[in-house]
């Protein structure tokens, strides 16, 4: 189950995650894109734990505040796009004050679904969305979530960029994990442990 | 890395509020964000015109504020594209009345962000429109092409007819003229750093340089040995005139920030010859630092093919500090 | 080191064929010197106002030929005064019949050449009269101080007298108010590299930075810790204002020719907020690149003590490059 | 006897001194002055030499045709100093075409007065008149040129500038030769070497 707690949990530790890993993703940006993913996603989640003293009644009012803040923060492309994932996920969580695993579930493919139609992008294309939708398209209670994540972001490092800005180097692209990638399998690492 | 700044994370702050204080009779700040306007306000009746980006560009974009171009700029991160409800307080700064039109950088994060602000605009019933730039022919894929210096174009000749009181679809229709033919090519020998990590763009060793940069300090789609300035000009050129024809240009050479001044004339002097041996006739001429990247030691050619229409916006006054006519 | 340009003999030549190329309507050139004078020549009856010094300062100098500023640049080889005959081609270039009023920089090579070609300007009957700028209080002894920024606002205000009209000896007395009362003081985080030798001024690591630089690549007269640009500011503040007491002033923070403009704002709003504290009112502003020192990332600071006469001939219209009005 | 021939030849062998040690002529300026000093005189002895084809029919006219073109290829501080030297040595000369020790040292006492009248300097501050001046107020025909010439220079190194770039740094322009003085002892041992 994910209460509104948990889910103020999970974004506590979602940002000392990044802020853990704020060096990787901005190398990793930085080697095929222009070296600010990580401090973008810092600046971001910053602003989220600051939020999160405050009160919400549901978990869509606190999603929806989670995407507007990511959307007014983050910048770059990361940030309409995580933002749009939290603000499309709201109105799936709706009234809700606690999820089970099969709406915390719904609640995620929405936001996937959000990103791909706001990024125009779709599976194969190296950025986060190789992350997203592979990871919910067969997920289960029972998966090691963990695992699963990490296996996802590994994948990247092969693939050819399509799409975002390491796209550029075209083949030059191929042996770096995409950066977004990584920062999406921290956020979903952190809620999935929510649920568990 | 060596920065003349104080914190890093208030850099754009700081910018803005330096600007704006230095030129009070040009700028004006959108209350509590990094978003600068006209110190006028918004011209009743006119088309607003409104561009930004990250930060780290200067003069881009601010510096391109003032009558005869743009009406807001709206200054995000050092090299992130600014947020949506940054990009809307831009909006509402130059909405006349008349519409907007946001000139956008073919960024996947430009796209986004100004999309959502027009979403937002929309709703607050402002009538907005935007054109996308992308005139970086180091990317081969055309929809994936960066914007670049061909921009600082796209803003003067938009803001021109802005200023001639054209309206909304007259201004888009110029301005995605001067877009779909403006190119673009850079190069740098040393990259730039980033202020907040600390770490330069990419890593060069004496020998090398990046050809086919963008301005965001990432590397080059290709890494040579250095030569000297007349050959790498060649290089480049051999890009652009695969897509522009000889005619009548206007040739800018823009500096990356780091570039001294007599380089870049140097520069422009082997790019001249060259692109008159080539039958090209360079009827307008820029020369300075337009659209930079930090620090960045380097350059861009771009050529825009000319016809009388877009000889005259592009030679129409501006009071912007970074394009002065 | 790393350089943009073709034979680093010829940069000073294909800078200056760059320049007149670039802007035809502005510049000609001194056919077979690196001189560069007006476009339509001189003007009868004005007094003629020439500078120059060693080239790597761009725009400095010819960037201030134009009508209310200089009517003849003299380009020497990087760094190096230009020589006499040089000089001599650039009064002749500017003699409108009215005399012609150098405006030389505190360098014993500039004073010397300066002098030498003035005395063969006498030898064929054109009037002739000099004024020294030495405003950086870097150096303690006043006699010995350098010719830096302060000279832009020489040539602005000597240059707008000239235009309106005045005689020899009036221009040359406003030039001397300016010069008398102009106060500079710089500093850099990285050097700048000769284009011949390709060594740099001076060698810095990576903690170091260099308080009171010249602007030709020499050390400072302190090397300090690097800090943030707040502090830095401080420093130079302390120096100027012993100098220059509250009161009206113009403030020019330059630009060394490689620091990005996003760090000479912040720089600016620290300068703007320190002086105003201070008790100055900073009535006229200039951030940018006025007199650099090839790619060197640093920047200085100028205050000049304004009446109405001074701020009248500083706002007077200006056509060159390096400071449109 | 200093002939027309030998004249020119000193004038060939400076240059190919000044040539040998133009990195070091650049590296003290450098280090007490803004680092061009090798390359001025490099530039400047090479258009010297370029003039030496023509035919002068006196010593006189070799030597202001020398000081006109140092004048105009020099630049700098050092430009107007020896353009001076040579062009108002020239008079001393006159027509003869061939010149004994003491005519030699007179002209070269007036190229010494000119560099002091040119650059309102005097002996001492750390500039090439500390060479030209004390080289010339006490010469023999016996001495060892090359020996004072070499002690002069070293002498420069303790001084502290007064005049010229090397002022700028007070105290600290101590520990450093005068590269001007440097370039003067090239110059004159040149000179001399044809003369004995
Ligand atoms: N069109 C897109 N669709 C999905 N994800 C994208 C898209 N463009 C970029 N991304 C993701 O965004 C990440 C980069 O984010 P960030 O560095 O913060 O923004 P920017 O690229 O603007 O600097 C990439 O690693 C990629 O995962
Ligand atoms: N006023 C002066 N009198 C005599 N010699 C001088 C004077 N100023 C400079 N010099 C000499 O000139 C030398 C520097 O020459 P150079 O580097 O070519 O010119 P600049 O100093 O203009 O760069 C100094 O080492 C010094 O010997
Ligand atoms: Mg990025
Ligand atoms: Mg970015
Ligand atoms: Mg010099
Ligand atoms: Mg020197």
């Amino acid at each position: 189950m994910l209460t509104i707690e948990g889910f103020k949990q999970a974004l506590r530790h979602a940002q000392s995650e990044i802020e853990a890993n704020k060096d990787t993703l901005t190398d990793l940006d930085r080697a095929i894109g222009d070296g600010d993913h990580g401090i973008n996603m810092s600046r971001g989640f910053e602003a989220v734990v600051a939020v999160l003293d405050d009160d919400y009644a549901t978990l869509g009012d606190l999603s929806k505040k989670v995407g507007m803040t990511l959307m007014s923060k983050v910048g770059g492309a990361a940030g309409p796009l995580y933002g749009s994932a939290f603000v499309k996920a709201a109105p799936k969580f709706g009234d809700a004050t606690e999820a089970d695993f099969s709406l915390v579930k719904e609640a995620l493919v929405e936001a996937s679904t959000a990103i791909k139609a706001r990024g125009k992008s779709e599976v194969g294309q190296k950025t986060m969305v190789d992350v997203w939708e592979p990871f919910l398209s067969d997920l289960n209670e029972s998966d090691d979530f963990d695992t699963k994540l990490d296996q996802l972001v590994g994948a990247t490092e092969d693939m050819v960029a399509t799409k975002g800005r390491a796209s550029y180097f075209g083949e030059n692209s191929r042996g770096t994990i995409d950066p977004g990638a990584l920062s999406s399998s921290i956020v979903l690492k952190a809620i999935m442990k929510e649920v568990e | 890395m060596k920065k003349l700044i104080g914190e890093a994370n208030e850099l754009v702050s700081q910018m803005v509020e330096g600007m704006v204080h230095a030129h009070p009779e040009l700028y004006g700040r959108v209350e509590g964000f990094n978003v600068i306007c006209r110190a006028d306000g918004a011209k009743s009746g006119k088309v607003g015109l409104v561009s930004g980006g990250g930060s780290g560009h200067e003069p881009a974009h601010a510096g391109y504020v003032g009558d005869g171009m743009l009406d807001a700029a709206v200054c995000g991160e050092v090299f992130t594209s600014p947020t949506p409800d940054m990009v809307l307080e831009g909006i509402k700064a130059a909405d006349g009345g008349n519409g907007v039109l946001l000139v956008v950088k073919n960024y996947a994060g430009d796209v986004m962000n100004f999309e959502l602000a027009a979403e937002l605009a929309d709703a607050e019933g402002i009538k907005v429109d935007h054109v996308v730039v992308a005139d970086d022919v180091a990317i081969t894929n055309k929809e994936d092409r960066r914007g670049v210096a061909g921009t600082v174009f796209v803003h003067k000749i938009a803001g021109a007819a802005a200023a001639s009181g054209k309206s909304l679809d007259e201004v888009k229709a110029l301005a995605e003229k001067v877009a779909a033919n403006v190119r673009s090519m850079g190069m740098a020998v040393e990259p730039c750093y980033m202020p907040v990590s600390g770490k330069p763009g990419f890593d060069l060793n004496e020998e090398e340089m990046e050809i086919g940069i963008g301005i965001h300090g990432e590397r080059g789609v290709e890494r040579k040995p250095t030569t000297n300035v007349d050959a790498i000009v060649d290089d480049l050129l051999d890009h652009l005139k695969k897509e522009v024809s000889p005619g009548e240009v206007a040739v800018m050479v823009n500096g990356m920030g780091g570039t001294p001044l007599s380089e870049l004339y140097v520069t422009y002097h082997f790019v001249a010859k060259k692109l008159e041996d080539a039958g090209y006739t360079l009827k307008r001429k820029y020369v300075g630092n337009y659209m930079t990247s930090l620090e960045m030691h380097g350059f861009s050619i771009t050529l825009l093919p000319l016809d009388e229409e877009l000889t005259s916006y592009l030679d129409a006054p501006s009071a912007a500090l970074g394009f002065k006519l």
